[in-house]
């Protein structure tokens, strides 16, 4: 009786075997996508974004990097970071160590959602009966960025569990970056994986690989720092599109998806971008 | 004309003009940064405006600013420099800025500007009271892709 | 005045490699604000660095230097322990110094 | 492809609409269309600004510039529902194989 059951099992899993690729098999034709589009770009170096592909920008990057405008916001992360709150606690007492990007974005099944650092940053200051910060720039990016700057050099090692609802989000983050949206009809990945290389204006597009490596980020164009949702709500502004909320359930899978598409590569937070 | 005389002249003008700040180091030599056209502001800075370029002034500068706001410039070069000033002929004001070099300072000097538009971009160096320059033109292109 | 001045200074076989950033909005006057009045000129106007009791550089900028300056320069003369004095002023008058260890 | 259309049937809906509906109705079908179109996660950022034009036209009293604008909101709500209903699978086309 038994070996029928066994049988019976394999059988079932024969037949629901998931039509779709695995969330792996999708990474690795979008890691060799970029790979094959860009073979000059070194082992490693899409992290660096647009500047892995374009020496001449490249060459003004290292020179703001001498003295990256970030610095500031870093020295301001840590101190927030270790300011008690007023019930005595303070950032120390929810993470273990600063150094937390290796562990963000993950999905929490208790919750049934994706929870990524910023979410995790805002959810300790509810936790001790603190206002959450502003959820696009702000102390959020300073204390982002001061945790980001403490994870240089993690690899980035985001897990998908074997569970439905987690295999869901990350199918939601990618549906998101595959669909047209805005009046001007674009997806992310007509710009940031067809169009990667080409110009739209005077922009260079970058490549979505290493996307999610390099953030919080000090845009020349802000003037200020930023997480990685409010450059989502940008882009889609840009499209024409309403954008979404910022720490929401739609940013929060696309990061989950784009993020596990970089995996193996290295967190090298906060950045400096035009 | 030493900085010492420079501040005693320009002190007297400065009193005459009311309450500005008592500087206490080298004046801001307004007449040039007010300039409106860069060979003006030269003369005003260094009293003439007989320049020649130069391979010796190294100016490194990008063919095409990524952010018209933040264009990193380095001027340097191995001549013994006593001033550097740096010039970006379409700015309303089109010196930058210019640094002396005081006991022991070598011939470089890096920083980031504004450029309200597509310019050229001149790097003049004193040395030995003469003016050596290098320029290169640098484009300034509308930033966004969309919106 | 918030410590508006980060500086890190490297010596390096006799030369000493000086790296300034200066936290200021340095507006140009040009600018208007969000109901269209413009925003008053407020920017540094002369940094002098000092080690060892003299000038070693001094620098005077316009309105075009970006926002938060970015100086670097370098010279001889100082070395690994000294000290080199930062300060600006800008055309309001207000000022900020700041001592950078040479490492 | 898709942007010819778009200006095809923008012409379509401004003449039909100047002859029968009134201006309230047009408006109202823009924000139906547009709450639908938010609903399926695609409304635009210029439809809103269009829908509020139309209505400030309107209580300004300029009937025919009310009626543009309205026309031009009603389309845009329409084609953001169109690209929802339409980008439900054709995004899978995008993913590499």
């Amino acid at each position: 009786m038994k070996k029928l059951t066994q049988l019976g099992i394999l059988v079932s899993v024969a037949v629901s075997a998931p039509a779709l690729a695995s969330p792996e098999q999708d990474r690795a034709t979008f890691e060799k996508f970029y790979e094959s589009r860009f073979p000059q770009v070194a082992e490693g170096d899409f992290i660096n974004g647009v500047y892995s592909i374009l020496p001449a920008a490249r060459e003004q990057w290292e020179a703001i990097e001498e003295f990256p405008p970030y610095e500031v916001a870093i020295e301001l992360g840590e101190e927030i970071y270790n300011t008690p709150f007023a019930n005595g606690k303070s950032f120390a007492d929810c993470f273990d160590t600063p150094a937390q990007r290796e562990n963000y974005p993950y999905w929490d099944s208790e919750r049934g959602k994706v929870v990524t650092m910023e979410a995790a940053i805002n959810e300790c200051l509810v936790e001790n009966g603190e206002k959450p910060f502003k959820t696009k720039k702000g102390k959020l990016a300073e204390v982002s960025a001061y945790m980001s700057y403490e994870s240089r050099g993690q690899t980035i090692n985001v897990q998908i569990p074997d569970d439905p609802a987690a295999l869901a989000a990350y199918e939601q983050g990618k549906q998101l970056y595959y669909t047209k949206n805005g009046q001007l009809n674009f997806a992310c990945s007509d710009c940031h994986m067809y169009g990667s290389g080409l110009n739209a204006r005077a922009e260079t597009m970058s490549p979505s690989l290493g996307h999610t490596s390099h953030w919080p980020v000090y845009r020349s164009k802000w003037q200020d720092m930023g997480t990685l949702h409010r450059r989502f709500a940008g882009c889609m502004t840009n499209v024409r599109a309403k954008p979404y909320k910022a720490l929401g359930e739609e940013y929060s899978n696309l990061e989950y998806f784009l993020t596990y598409m970089s995996n193996g590569l290295e967190f090298n937070g906060p950045g400096a971008r035009k | 004309m030493d900085r010492r005389s420079l501040i005693r002249a320009l002190g007297g003008a400065i009193v005459a003009a009311a309450a500005l700040p008592k500087l206490a180091w080298a004046a801001w030599s307004s007449n040039a940064m007010k300039a409106g056209e860069s060979t003006a502001a030269m003369n005003e800075l260094f009293g003439t405006a007989d320049v020649v370029a130069s391979a010796e002034v190294k100016l490194k500068a990008p063919e095409i600013a990524e952010n018209g706001a933040v264009v990193p410039l380095e001027v340097s070069t191995d001549m013994p420099a006593e001033q550097i000033a740096i010039f970006v002929d379409k700015n309303p004001s089109p010196l930058v800025m210019t640094a002396t070099m005081g006991a022991g300072a070598t011939g470089l000097v890096k920083t980031r500007v504004r450029m309200g538009e597509s310019s050229n971009v001149v790097a003049v160096v004193k040395s030995g009271g003469k003016l050596y320059s290098a320029s290169q033109e640098v484009k300034v292109t509308i930033g966004g892709c969309g919106g | 005045m918030a410590k508006t001045i980060r500086g890190k200074a490297k010596a390096k076989n006799g030369l000493v490699d000086v790296k300034l950033l200066m936290k200021h909005p340095m507006e140009t006057g040009l600018r208007k604000d969000k109901d269209g009045n413009p925003i008053e000129a407020h920017f540094i106007q002369t940094v002098e660095a000092t080690a060892n009791g003299n000038t070693v550089f001094s620098a005077q900028f316009n309105t075009s230097v970006s926002k938060d300056p970015y100086l670097a320069f370098s010279f001889s003369g100082a070395d690994k322990g000294d000290v080199l004095n930062i300060a600006w002023i800008d055309n309001k008058g207000e000022t900020d110094s700041a001592d950078v260890a040479i490492k | 492809m898709f942007k010819g259309m778009i200006s095809a049937l923008a012409l379509g809906v401004v003449l039909t609409a100047t002859a029968s509906s009134s201006v309230e109705s047009v408006i109202a079908d823009a924000v139906a269309a547009n709450k639908q179109a938010k609903a399926l996660g695609h409304e635009w950022n210029v439809t809103g600004k269009a829908i509020k034009a139309a209505q400030a036209a309107l209580k300004a009293g300029n009937e025919a510039e009310a009626m543009e604008l309205a026309a031009q909101a009603k389309y845009m709500a329409e084609a953001s529902v169109y690209q929802a209903n339409d980008e439900k699978e054709a995004w899978k086309l995008r993913v590499p194989r």
